[in-house]
C-alpha cells in the first residue's frame, strides 16, 4: 500500500531516521573520544542536507500520503527549513559546551535528530494520530536530552518536571482527541475541515470541548500560559544548548502544529476558540512581561521571554486570517534568529571556564567584549520590538492582522506588554553598557559562537534592508495553509 | 543633480560614517579617541553642508513634496521607502545636521571613555533623526521615529550622570509606551486607507469615530515626546543626567518630533478629531506654560530648570499648531527651529560651566561674569532668546503664535501670554544667580572664559538666533506655502465633515 | 539719514560692546559720543524738516515677517511726533553720553556702560520712529532690556539685580497687555501697520470683540490692553514699583531712561495712537484716571522718601501721571510738550543729583547730606533752575516761567476745561500733586544744600565740584528747562497746534478740551502757581527754620506718614500676592506636583506596581511540579467553563 | 442483554473503585496493584464493546509491562511513603471542586452524543462485520498497510525509548570490578608479564 | 438502565478521568502516584475511544488507542528512568524536594 509519492513525501523525514540509525552504529564503532565529534558533525551535515533540499528543490505543492495521515505542502517546508536551520545553528554553537559539560555522548546529537524528525512529523501531520505520534517522538527525545547531564540535579531536575507536565500534557491533548473523535467521527484533517466549512454542521458541544482539551495540550507544547510552568525551570535546569534548542526547534514546530490544526481542521469554528486563543495569548504576553522583570537567571529569563513572544505569536493565531497566519510565520523566522543569537552570546558567558548564568555576570562586558556587547545590543532590542532590528517588523506584522480581525483590545494589551517586556531587555542593556566590569568572560571566545553571533546579529540588524525573501515565502507558506480544499 | 537621492544621502551618510568609525578605528586609545573625533566631526559636517543643498534648490512657492525618492520596500504590503521634505520639515532636516556637527564639538573635552562608541552612537541617531523628518511613509517614518530611542537610551545611560539608569529607563519607557499605541494607530489607518504612504493618507478621509481613537493614540506618542504636562517628567530627568551634547539633540530636535508630529499627521489625517480636541491640547499646553514656568523658578539645578523651561515653550508650539491659523503655525514652526537653537544653546552654555566646575548646583555658581565676559554675553543673548525678546527668533515664534491663538480663542493667548512674564521670571532669576553677583567661590576664581572651539560652537548659533529674529523671511517664505496648504486642507476637511453631518441630520 | 539718526547709536554700541577691550576705555567713549553727538544733530536737522517743514516721511528698510495676512517692515516713520521724540532723545541721551564721561571715569566697565547707553537710544529711536505696532513693540522690549542690563550696570550688588530684574518682569505684566493689544489690533483692523490701522479706525468704532469670553467695544479693550503696556513702561500706579528701585543704575542712566525717555514711551504710545483712543471714551477715562491717580500717589510717596534719587524718581512718577490725564482728556500735545520740558529738567534734576552724589562720595541719603550749596555752588544753582522748573513757577497769564510752568499748566487747564467728571478729578488730584511736587522737591533743595553738612569729616573733605564734562552738559539741559517751555508753547499747544503736529496726531472736534484751555478762569490759571508757593514755603518752613516739625508731623500722623514712607505698601502687597506665592507654588508643584502626584503615579508608581506583580508573578513558579499540574488542570477547567459560558 | 449490563456494571465498577483506591491508597505498591485491576477491568470494558485485540493489549502491554514497570521502581527506590503523605487533604478542596466542575461539564457535553449524520461518508476505516474480519485482523489490515506510517513511527518511539532509557541510566561506575571478557581475550602476555633484569647482590 | 449505551462508556471514561486529575492533587508530594494517575487519565482516554469507535463503527479509534497505549509505555520507560537518575543525584522523589529551580 505504500507508494512511491508517499516515500518521496516524506522523503527528508525517512533519511533523517535512517541517519539516526547509521548515527548511532558508527557512534558506536567509533573510538570512544572520536565518537561525539564524528556523530555531531553528520547530523549537522545530514540536518543540512535536508535544509538544502527544503531550500532548493522541494515543490511546495500540496501532496498528501500514507493514506492522509501526512501532507507535505510550503507551509511545511518554511516550518521544517526553519526547524532545521534551527537545529543546526544549535548544534554548531553548542558543540564546545557539550564536550566541556559532562554530556559528551553521542546519544545526544541522535537524539536530537529524532527530536527533529518528531517536529517534521508534527508540522506534516494531518491527522490526529500522526500529530500525537509526531508530538511524542519529539517529546520523549527532548525529555531526555533535558536530562542529559545525569549528573547534575538541575539537568535532571528539569528532565523530571518536563517529563511530569509533558504526560500530563498528552494526556489533556488526548482526551481532547477522543473527544474530537467522537463528535465528529473523524481524526482527519481534510475530513475534518470539510465538515465544518459549510454551514450545515454546527459544532457540538463535545467537539469544542475537544478542541479546548486538544489547544491546553498544544498550549503546553507552545509554553502558553497557564500551560507554561514548566517552561523556566526546564530552561533554568537544561544544559544551556539544549535550552537553546528548546527555545528555537520545538517551539517552532508546535507553532506550526498549533497553527495547522487550528486553522485547516478547525478553521471553520474559529469563532468557537478564538476566544480561547486570545485569551491564552493575553495571559502569556502579560506573564511573559512581568514575571521576567524579577528574574536573574538569563535562562530564565529568555525563558519568560520566550513565552511572552508566543503570546504575540497567538495573537496572529487569533487573527486567524492569512494575514495572520503570515505574520506568525515572518514572526518565528525572526524569533528563530534572533534568539539562537542571544542564546550564542548566553553560551559566550564563561568565566574561567566555568559557565556563569547570572545577569549581572555581564556587567561591563561593553568594555571587555565590545562587539559582543553590540551583538547583545541588538538582540535585545530586536527581542524587545525595537525598530529597525527584525524584532520589530515580526511584531507589527501580526499587530498588523490583530488590527484587521478588529481584535483591539489584544492588539493593545500586546502593546502594553511588550513596553513592560522592553524593561527587562533593557536590563540587560544596561548591565552590558552602563555598568562597571566585574568578571570578565574568557577570550577568546570560541569561533562557532563568534560567526553565529555575527551572522545572526548582521541579519538581525540589517533585516530591515531586504525583507522581502521571508516575507514573500511566508506569503506563499501561509497561502498553502489557506488553500486546503475540502 | 535631480536624481541624485539626496535626502537619502543626508540621511544615511551618518550611518555609512558610523559604520566606518566601528570597523576601522583601531589602535591605541588615544589614536581611537582623536580618530572617531575627526571622523565623525568631518562626516557630520559633510552632511551638514550636503543638507545645505536642500535649502538652496527648495522651491519656496509650492507645497509639493520635493526631492521626492522612492522605491519598493514591502510590495507585498504596498509600503515603500519613500523620502521626501516640504515646507514644514526642511528645516528641521537642517536643525538636525546642523545640531549634530555642534555636538560633537561640544562632547571634544567632555567625552573621554568610549570616544569611539559615543560618536557611532550620535552619527546613528543623526541618522534616525532625519530620516524621520524626511520619512514619507509611515512606516518609514515609525522606523526612524523609535529608532531614535536606542541611541538616545545609550547616550542617556553610558556617558550621563548619576541618576542616569533612572532617567534612561524613565525616557525610553515612557516614550515607548507612547509610540506603540501610535503604532496600531499606523496600522488601523493603513487598513482603513490600504496605504502608508503620507500624502495620500493626508488626502484620506478617516472616518471621525475612527478618527478619535487613531488621534488619541497618536497624542499618546507624540505628547509624551513634545512632552505635553502630565506626561513630561521624563524630560527634566532626561536632560539633567544626559551628557551636554545629549541635552542639546534631546532639546533641540527630539523634542520636535512630538510637535513634528502633530503637524504632520495629526492635524492633516485627522482633522475632525483634531478639531474635537483642540480645547484639551490648548488646556494642557495653558497648565504646561503656567505650570512649568512656576517649577522652573524654584529649580536647583541649571539644567532642571533649562528643561522645565522647554516643556514650557513646547507649550507654546502645541497651541500654536492647534490653533491652525497661518500665523500660528508658521509661529509655531519658527518657534520650533528657535528653541532647537535657544534651549540647545542653553544646554550648550550649561555644559561650558560643567566641563569646568562639574556641578550644575545653581548655588555652585554666582559672579560668573567677572572672569567669564564672553560666556556672560552669550549667555545673556540665549537667555533674552528664550524670554522671546523682540530681535531674537524666540520673539518671531511667540508672537505669531499667540497672535494665531488671539484669533481662535482670547483665553488661550491671554493665559499663555502670562508665560512671557514667567518665562522671563525664572530665566533672569537664573542667570542672575549664575552670572551676577559676587565672585566669591574658590575654584570659580580661576575659570576660563570660552575657548576658541566653545566660541565655534556658539557661534553658528548666536547669528542663526538673531537672523531669524531680525530677518525671518527667508525661513517663513519657505515654510508659507505648505503651511497655507496644511491651514486650507484642515478647514476644508472640517467644513466637508460639517456639512456631511449636516447631510445626515436632513435625512 | 533717517537711519543714520537711527543706527548710529547701534554701530557705536557694537563698537563699545564688541571691541571694548580691544580699543580702550577712552576710544569707546570718543565714538559713542561722538556718533550720538552726530545722531542729535541730524535729529534736530529732522526736526525743522518734518515738523516745522510739515514734511513726514515713511523709510522702510526691509521686511520683517510675513505670515499670512500679517505683514510688516523694519521701517522709519518720521512725522512731527516722532521728531519731537527723535529731538529729545537724542539730546538728552548725547548729553547723558557726555555727562558719563566724566561721571563714570573711576568705573571699570566703561566702554559696557557706553554700548549699554548706546543700545538704549537705538532701542528708543526704533521705538519713536515704528511705524507699526510690532516694531514699537521691538523698541519697547529693546528698552527695557537695556533699562535691565542698566539698573544691573553695578552687577555686584544684589540690590542692583533685584531692581534691574523687577524692572524687567513689571515691565513684562505690562508688555503682555501691550502684545494682547497688539493681537486685538489685528484681528480688528487685519494688520498692524500705523497708518492702516488709523485710516480704518473710524469705521471700526462700533465693532465688539469678545474678549476672555465676554463681549466688549472692541476699540475700548484693545486701547485698554494698549494702555497697560503704556502703564508698565511709564510707571503708572500698580505698575510703577520697579522705578523707584531702577535708581540703582548709575545716576545717567536715571537721567536718561527714567526720567526723560524711556518711561515717556507710554505717554508717547497712548498719543501715537490717539486715533484709536479717540474712537472709546471709556480709554480715555481709563487713562485719565490712572494719570491723575498716579500723579497724586507718586507725589504723596516723594514727601516722605531719603534717597535723593528716590525723591526724583517719584516725581517722575507723578508727572508721567501729568502726562497720562493730559491725554486722557485728549490734550495730547500738551502731554508730549510736558514730556519734553520734562525731559529736560528731569534730566537736569537727576544730572545734578548725580553731581551731587558724585561730590559726596557715592552717598545718596540725604539725611546725610546737608549745607552743600556752599561747597558745590554750580550744582547747586543747576539744581535749583531744575527744581523750579519742577515746581512749575511762573507768571501766570503769560508765557514767563520755566518750562515746567507752561506744559504743567496747560495740563491742568486741559482737565478743567474738558468739564467732565473725570476731567475735575484729574484737575483737583492735579492741583494736589503741584502742591506736594513743590514741597518735596524743596524739601530735597533744603536737606542737601542747606543747613548743616550731616556727613562725616572725610566725606565732607572730599566733596568737590563735578569737572567741566559733567558741568557743560548740565548746561545745556538747563538752557532747555529755562527757554523750551516758552519757546515751544506756540507750536506744541499754541495757536500754531494744528499746523505743526498735521497728521500725527486726531483730536476728534468734540474733544476739544485743549482749545478750551485758553478759556478758563484766571483762578485755575493761577491755582497751581498759589499751591508751587505754598508748598515752597511749607518746605522752607518745615526744613529750615522749624526743623522738629517733619519728625513731629510725622509722629501725630503716623499712619499716613508710614503709608507714604513705606510707598502705600505696594511692594509689600506684590510680594505676598504675587512674588512669594510664585515660589511657593512653584515649588510645590515641582516636588508634589510632579514628584508626588505625577511622578508617584504616573511612572514611578507603575514601575514600582510592576515590580511587585512581576515578583507576585514570579512567585507564582514555586518550583513545586504538583503546582504546575495545578495550574494546568485548573486552566484547562477554566478554559472548558469560560467556554461554556461564551457559549451562553 | 441483561448480561452484558450486568457484566458492564460490574467491570466498570471495580474499574472506578480501583481508580479510586490508586489515588486513595497509602501504600504506592497497593496503588500500583489497583492500577492492575482497573486495568484488567477496562479490558473487560473492552471485550464488552468488541475491542478483544486492544483489551489484550491492555493486558499485556499495560499489566505486563507498565505497571510491572512501577511496581519494580516503587521497590528499587527506597523511599520513605509516610511522609509523602503529609498534607494529603491539604488541595483537597481545591481538587474536588475542580474536579467536580470536569466532572458535570463532560457528563454534560457526553450525554449529548449524537452520531453525526456524515459518519458514514467520513470513517476512514469502517468496522467489518465480525462475523467475517475478527478484530484482531481488521486491525492487523489496517496498521501493516494504510497506517504503517504510524507502525513505522511507534517503532522510532520505541527506539527513543530506548535509547533514552540507556542513555540516562547506563553508567560505568569506577571503582568497580567487574569482568571484561574482551580484555581478557585480548591480553597478551606483554601485558601481563615483566622481565626484569636483577643485577646480582641488590635485591628488587 | 439496561440498555447499555455510549454515554455509559463516556461516564466511566470521565469519571476515571477525573478520578486521575484529582489523583493529582490528592497525590501532590508522590511523584510516582501522579504518574499513575496520569496513567488512569490514558485509560479514560482510551474508553472513550474505543467506545466511540464501536458506536460510530469505525476502526480509526481503536487504532488510536493501540498507538497511544504503545506510546504510553515507551513513554513510561523513559519517565522512570529521569525518575531513577533523579534519585541518584537526589536520593529522594519528594516533589517538596524537586525545587531547586523556581521564581
Amino acid at each position: 500500500m505504500v507508494t512511491t509519492p508517499d516515500l518521496l513525501a516524506a522523503g527528508p523525514e525517512i533519511f533523517l531516521a535512517v541517519m539516526g540509525m547509521v548515527l548511532m552504529m558508527i557512534g558506536v564503532f567509533s573510538p570512544e573520544k572520536r565518537a561525539l565529534g564524528i556523530v555531531s558533525g553528520l547530523t549537522v551535515a545530514s540536518f543540512a542536507v535536508v535544509l538544502a533540499y527544503y531550500l532548493f528543490m522541494a515543490s511546495g505543492e500540496r501532496s498528501v500520503a500514507f493514506a492522509g495521515l501526512f501532507v507535505t505542502d510550503a507551509f511545511a517546508i518554511f516550518m521544517k527549513a526553519l526547524v532545521l536551520l534551527g537545529g543546526i545553528l544549535v548544534l554548531l554553537m553548542g558543540d564546545s559546551f557539550v564536550r566541556r559539560e559532562g554530556m559528551a555522548r553521542f546519544e545526544f546529537p541522535i537524539l536530537v535528530i529524532y527530536a527533529t524528525v518528531g517536529m517534521m512529523m508534527m508540522i506534516s501531520a494531518n491527522d490526529l494520530i500522526s500529530l500525537y505520534m509526531g508530538l511524542e517522538l519529539q517529546s520523549l527525545s527532548l525529555y531526555v536530552i533535558a536530562a542529559i547531564q545525569r549528573d547534575r540535579i538541575r539537568s535532571s531536575e528539569a528532565g523530571l518536571k518536563y517529563f511530569v507536565l509533558g504526560a500530563l500534557s498528552s494526556g489533556l491533548l488526548l482526551y481532547g482527541c477522543s473527544m474530537i473523535y467522537g463528535f465528529a467521527g473523524t481524526t482527519q484533517f481534510e475530513a475534518l475541515a470539510g465538515l465544518f466549512d459549510g454551514k450545515s454542521a454546527e459544532a457540538s458541544a463535545g467537539l469544542v470541548v475537544g478542541i479546548v482539551f486538544l489547544s491546553a495540550g498544544l498550549a503546553f507544547k507552545v509554553s502558553a500560559v497557564p500551560f507554561h510552568m514548566w517552561t523556566p525551570d526546564v530552561y533554568e535546569g537544561a544544559p544551556t544548548p539544549v535550552t537553546a534548542f528548546f527555545a528555537v526547534a520545538p517551539k517552532v514546530a508546535a507553532i506550526a502544529l498549533f497553527l495547522r490544526v487550528m486553522l485547516e481542521p478547525f478553521g471553520g469554528l474559529i469563532e468557537e476558540w478564538r476566544q480561547v486563543i486570545v485569551l491564552i495569548s493575553v495571559a502569556s504576553m502579560v506573564l511573559g512581561a512581568f514575571a521576567a522583570i524579577a528574574q536573574n537567571n538569563i535562562k530564565r529569563l529568555m525563558a519568560y521571554s520566550s513565552i511572552g513572544h508566543v503570546g504575540y505569536a497567538l495573537i496572529g493565531l487569533a487573527a486567524g486570517s492569512e494575514e495572520g497566519l503570515r505574520g506568525v510565520l515572518i514572526y518565528m523566522a525572526i524569533y528563530l534568529v534572533m534568539n539562537v543569537g542571544a542564546f550564542a552570546c548566553i553560551l559566550s558567558m564563561k568565566v574561567n571556564d566555568r559557565m556563569v548564568e547570572n545577569i549581572d555576570d555581564l556587567a561591563g562586558t561593553a568594555k571587555s567584549h565590545p562587539m559582543m556587547a553590540l551583538g547583545i545590543l541588538i538582540f535585545m532590542f530586536s527581542l524587545a520590538g525595537i525598530p529597525p532590528m527584525a524584532g520589530f517588523f515580526g511584531k507589527f506584522f501580526i499587530f498588523m492582522s490583530a488590527i484587521e480581525a478588529e481584535l483591539y483590545t489584544l492588539a493593545v494589551i500586546g502593546v502594553v506588554s511588550s513596553v513592560v517586556g522592553a524593561y527587562y531587555y533593557l536590563r540587560i542593556v544596561k548591565i552590558v553598557f552602563f555598568d562597571d566590569l566585574m568578571e570578565m568572560f574568557d577570550k577568546p571566545i570560541d569561533r562557532p559562537l563568534r560567526v553565529i553571533m555575527a551572522a545572526t546579529g548582521i541579519v538581525t540588524i540589517l533585516f530591515f534592508i531586504w525583507p522581502s525573501p521571508l516575507l514573500e515565502s511566508a506569503s506563499v507558506a501561509a497561502a498553502a495553509l489557506f488553500a486546503t480544499p475540502g | 543633480m535631480t536624481d541624485f537621492p539626496l535626502l537619502s544621502f543626508v540621511t544615511f551618510l551618518p550611518l555609512a560614517g558610523a559604520i566606518m568609525i566601528l570597523l576601522f578605528v583601531r589602535g591605541d586609545a588615544e589614536d581611537v579617541a582623536r580618530n572617531s573625533r575627526w571622523g565623525a566631526f568631518w562626516v557630520s559636517l559633510v552632511t551638514f553642508f550636503a543638507s545645505l543643498v536642500l535649502w538652496f534648490q527648495f522651491e519656496p512657492g509650492t507645497a509639493d513634496f520635493q526631492f521626492v525618492e522612492q522605491h519598493d520596500w514591502l510590495p507585498a504590503y504596498k509600503i515603500a521607502y519613500q523620502m521626501g521634505v516640504d515646507g514644514i520639515s526642511v528645516f528641521f532636516v537642517l536643525l538636525s545636521t546642523l545640531l549634530t556637527p555642534i555636538c560633537i564639538l561640544a562632547s571634544w573635552t567632555a567625552i573621554q571613555e568610549r570616544v569611539k562608541e559615543y560618536m557611532i552612537a550620535f552619527l546613528v541617531l543623526e541618522t534616525m533623526m532625519v530620516g524621520m523628518f524626511c520619512a514619507l511613509d509611515f512606516v518609514v517614518f515609525y522606523i526612524f521615529f523609535e529608532a531614535v530611542l536606542i541611541p538616545m537610551f545609550l547616550i542617556i545611560g553610558v556617558w550621563g550622570g548619576p541618576r542616569r539608569v533612572y532617567a534612561a529607563f524613565k525616557f525610553f519607557l515612557y516614550t515607548l509606551l507612547g509610540s506603540v499605541l501610535m503604532l496600531l494607530a499606523i496600522i488601523a489607518m493603513y487598513i482603513a486607507a490600504g496605504t502608508t504612504d503620507v500624502p495620500t493618507l493626508m488626502q484620506f478621509k478617516f472616518d471621525p469615530a475612527l478618527q478619535t481613537w487613531l488621534w488619541l493614540a497618536f497624542f499618546a506618542s507624540f505628547a509624551v515626546k513634545v512632552p505635553m504636562w502630565p506626561v513630561h517628567t521624563w524630560l527634566p530627568d532626561a536632560h539633567v543626567e544626559a551628557p551636554t551634547a545629549g541635552s542639546v539633540i534631546l532639546a533641540g530636535v527630539l523634542l520636535k518630533m512630538g510637535a513634528y508630529g502633530f503637524l504632520r499627521f495629526s492635524i492633516p489625517m485627522l482633522p475632525v478629531a483634531s478639531e474635537f480636541f483642540t480645547p484639551l491640547i490648548f488646556t494642557l499646553s495653558i497648565v504646561a506654560v503656567i505650570y512649568t514656568s512656576l517649577v522652573a523658578l524654584a529649580q536647583e539645578d541649571m539644567k532642571k530648570l533649562i528643561a522645565y523651561s522647554s516643556v514650557a515653550h513646547m507649550g507654546f508650539v502645541t497651541v500654536g499648531i492647534f490653533a491652525v491659523n497661518q500665523q500660528a503655525v508658521e509661529g509655531a514652526i519658527i518657534q520650533m527651529l528657535s528653541h532647537g537653537f535657544v534651549s540647545g544653546a542653553l544646554f550648550l552654555c550649561v555644559g561650558v560651566v560643567y566641563d569646568r566646575i562639574h556641578s550644575r548646583e545653581i548655588k555652585r555658581y554666582g559672579g560668573l561674569v567677572n572672569r567669564m565676559p564672553k560666556y556672560a554675553f552669550v549667555f545673556m543673548l540665549f537667555m533674552l532668546a528664550s524670554v522671546g525678546l523682540p530681535g531674537t527668533s524666540g520673539f518671531v515664534g511667540e508672537f505669531l503664535i499667540m497672535l494665531g491663538a488671539f484669533e481662535v480663542s482670547t483665553w488661550v493667548a491671554f493665559l499663555i501670554a502670562t508665560g512671557m512674564v514667567l518665562g522671563a521670571a525664572y530665566m533672569l532669576y537664573l542667570y542672575r544667580r549664575i552670572i551676577f553677583g559676587e565672585l566669591t567661590k574658590d575654584d570659580l576664581k580661576s575659570i576660563l572664559d570660552l575657548n576658541a572651539r566653545e566660541i565655534a560652537i556658539f557661534a553658528p548659533l548666536v547669528v542663526l538666533v538673531l537672523w531669524m529674529g531680525i530677518y525671518p523671511a527667508p525661513f517663513l517664505d519657505m515654510i508659507s506655502a505648505s503651511v497655507a496648504n496644511l491651514v486650507d486642507n484642515y478647514h476644508g476637511a472640517l467644513a466637508a465633515a460639517e456639512s456631511g453631518t449636516a447631510l445626515a441630520a436632513n435625512q | 539719514m533717517e537711519a543714520a539718526v537711527v543706527l548710529l547709536p547701534l554701530l557705536g554700541a557694537f563698537i563699545a560692546g564688541f571691541f571694548g577691550r580691544m580699543i580702550g576705555d577712552k576710544a569707546s567713549m570718543v565714538i559713542t559720543c561722538s556718533f550720538l553727538v552726530i545722531s542729535a544733530l541730524i535729529s534736530w536737522y529732522l526736526f525743522f524738516a518734518v515738523a516745522i517743514g510739515g514734511d513726514p516721511r515713511t523709510v522702510v528698510l526691509f521686511e520683517w515677517v510675513t505670515s499670512g495676512d500679517l505683514e510688516f517692515f523694519w521701517s522709519l516713520k518720521v512725522d512731527t511726533l516722532t521728531a519731537v521724540m527723535l529731538i529729545v532723545v537724542t539730546t538728552v541721551s548725547a548729553v547723558v553720553h557726555i555727562y558719563s564721561v566724566g561721571y563714570m571715569h573711576h568705573d571699570d566697565a566703561i566702554p559696557r556702560f557706553f554700548a549699554y547707553l548706546s543700545l538704549f537710544t537705538f532701542s528708543m529711536l526704533m521705538l519713536v520712529t515704528a511705524d507699526n505696532l510690532v516694531q514699537l513693540f521691538f523698541g519697547w522690549e529693546g528698552v527695557g532690556l537695556c533699562s535691565y542690563l542698566l539698573i544691573g550696570f553695578w552687577y555686584k550688588r544684589p540690590s542692583a539685580n533685584a531692581a534691574a530684574i523687577k524692572a524687567f518682569l513689571v515691565n513684562r505684566v505690562g508688555d503682555v497687555g501691550f502684545a494682547l493689544g497688539i493681537f486685538a489690533t489685528f484681528v480688528l483692523f487685519g494688520t498692524v501697520q500705523l497708518d492702516a490701522i488709523f485710516a480704518a479706525a473710524t469705521g471700526k468704532a462700533d465693532a465688539t470683540l469678545v474678549f476672555l469670553g465676554m463681549e466688549f467695544h472692541a476699540l475700548t479693550v484693545t486701547c485698554l490692553l494698549l494702555f497697560i503696556g503704556a502703564m508698565g513702561k511709564s510707571a503708572q500706579i500698580g505698575l510703577h514699583t520697579w522705578l523707584p528701585d531702577a535708581m540703582e543704575g548709575p545716576t545717567p542712566v536715571s537721567a536718561l531712561i527714567h526720567a526723560a525717555t524711556m518711561v515717556t514711551a507710554g505717554v508717547f504710545m497712548v498719543v501715537r495712537l490717539s486715533p484709536l483712543f479717540e474712537q472709546s471714551e471709556t480709554a480715555l477715562m481709563v487713562v485719565t484716571i490712572v494719570g491723575a491717580s498716579t500723579a497724586f500717589m507718586a507725589a504723596t510717596i516723594g514727601l516722605t522718601q531719603y534717597d535723593i534719587k528716590r525723591v526724583i524718581a517719584y516725581s517722575t512718577c507723578s508727572q508721567l501721571g501729568y502726562m497720562f490725564f493730559a491725554a486722557g482728556v485728549s490734550a495730547y500735545p500738551a502731554a508730549i510738550f510736558h514730556l519734553m520740558t520734562h525731559a529736560f529738567f528731569k534730566a537736569l534734576l537727576f544730572l545734578g543729583s548725580g553731581s551731587v552724589i558724585h561730590a559726596m562720595s557715592d552717598e545718596q541719603d540725604m539725611r546725610n547730606m546737608g549745607g552743600l550749596a556752599k561747597l558745590i555752588p554750580v550744582t547747586y544753582g543747576l539744581m535749583l533752575l531744575g527744581s523750579l522748573a519742577l515746581a512749575g513757577i511762573g507768571i501766570p497769564g503769560t508765557l514767563v516761567g520755566f518750562a515746567g510752568f507752561q506744559s504743567k499748566d496747560v495740563i491742568l487747564e486741559s482737565a478743567f476745561a474738558a468739564s467732565s467728571g473725570v476731567g475735575f478729578y484729574a484737575f483737583w488730584l492735579g492741583i494736589a500733586a503741584a502742591f506736594m511736587t513743590a514741597f518735596y522737591s524743596w524739601r530735597l533743595l533744603f536737606m542737601t544744600f542747606h543747613g548743616e553738612p550731616r556727613c562725616d569729616e572725610k566725606t565732607l573733605a572730599h566733596v568737590h565740584e563735578s569737572p567741566p564734562v559733567m558741568i557743560w552738559p548740565l548746561y545745556l539741559l538747563a538752557l532747555g528747562a529755562l527757554v523750551a517751555g516758552a519757546a515751544g508753547y506756540y507750536h506744541f499747544v499754541g495757536g500754531g497746534l494744528t499746523e505743526f503736529w498735521g497728521d500725527s496726531i486726531l483730536i476728534l472736534p468734540e474733544h476739544n478740551a485743549l482749545a478750551e484751555a485758553h478759556n478758563v478762569p484766571f483762578w485755575v490759571k493761577a491755582l497751581p502757581l498759589v499751591m508751587a508757593v505754598l508748598g515752597i514755603g511749607l518746605a522752607y518752613y518745615m526744613y529750615v527754620v522749624n526743623k522738629d516739625l517733619p519728625a513731629e508731623w510725622a509722629a501725630q500722623l503716623r499712619p499716613l506718614y508710614l503709608m507714604s514712607f513705606n510707598k502705600w505698601y505696594f511692594d509689600e502687597i506684590y510680594d505676598r500676592l504675587f512674588v512669594r506665592p510664585s515660589f511657593y507654588l512653584g515649588y510645590g508643584f515641582w516636588k508634589s506636583g510632579d514628584g508626588a502626584v505625577i511622578d508617584g503615579v504616573g511612572p514611578d508608581g507603575v514601575a514600582a506596581t510592576t515590580v511587585r506583580a512581576s515578583k507576585r508573578a514570579s512567585a507564582l513558579q514555586s518550583g513545586y511540579l504538583y503546582h504546575y499540574a495545578f495550574a494546568m488542570l485548573i486552566g484547562v477547567v477554566v478554559l472548558v467553563t469560560f467556554y461554556f459560558f461564551m457559549k451562553d | 442483554m441483561i448480561i452484558q449490563a450486568l457484566a458492564f456494571y460490574l467491570f466498570a465498577f471495580v474499574a472506578v473503585a480501583a481508580g479510586v483506591l490508586v489515588i486513595a491508597s497509602r501504600n504506592p505498591v497497593h496503588s500500583v496493584l489497583f492500577l492492575i485491576l482497573a486495568f484488567f477491568n477496562s479490558a473487560g470494558l473492552f471485550v464488552l464493546m468488541g475491542a478483544e485485540f486492544l483489551a489484550m493489549i491492555l493486558v499485556i502491554v499495560y499489566v505486563g509491562a507498565v505497571a510491572v514497570l512501577f511496581l519494580f521502581v516503587v521497590m528499587m527506590l527506597d523511599i520513605n511513603f509516610v511522609e509523602l503523605r503529609s498534607g494529603f487533604a491539604q488541595y483537597l478542596p481545591v481538587g474536588a471542586l475542580v474536579g467536580l466542575i470536569l466532572l458535570a461539564e463532560l457528563l454534560v457535553v457526553g450525554s449529548g452524543w449524537v452520531v453525526i449524520p456524515q459518519a458514514e461518508s467520513v470513517a476512514a476505516a469502517p468496522i467489518p462485520p465480525i462475523d467475517q474480519v475478527t478484530n484482531t485482523e481488521a486491525i492487523g489490515r489496517l496498521i501493516y498497510t494504510k497506517y504503517v506510517y504510524l507502525f513505522q513511527a511507534a517503532g522510532l518511539v520505541l527506539l527513543v525509548a530506548m535509547v533514552g532509557a540507556i542513555v540516562l541510566t547506563l553508567r560505568s561506575r569506577a571503582g568497580v570490578r567487574k569482568q571484561r571478557i574482551g580484555d581478557q581475550v585480548a591480553r597478551r602476555p606483554d601485558d601481563a608479564i615483566e622481565v626484569v633484569k636483577v643485577t646480582t647482590g641488590s635485591g628488587i | 438502565m439496561l440498555e447499555i449505551g455510549l454515554a455509559h462508556y463516556l461516564t466511566v471514561a470521565a469519571i476515571l478521568f477525573t478520578l486521575g486529575l484529582f489523583g493529582i492533587f490528592l497525590n501532590r508530594k508522590n511523584v510516582i502516584i501522579i504518574l499513575m494517575s496520569i496513567e488512569l487519565m490514558l485509560l479514560a482516554v482510551n474508553i472513550n475511544l474505543v467506545a466511540f469507535s464501536t458506536h460510530l463503527g469505525d476502526l480509526m479509534g481503536q487504532i488510536f488507542a493501540m498507538f497511544i497505549l504503545t506510546v504510553a509505555a515507551a513513554e513510561a520507560a523513559i519517565g522512570l528512568a529521569i525518575l531513577v537518575v533523579y534519585y541518584r543525584n537526589r536520593g529522594s522523589i519528594a516533589v517538596e524536594d524537586i525545587n531547586v529551580m523556581k521564581g
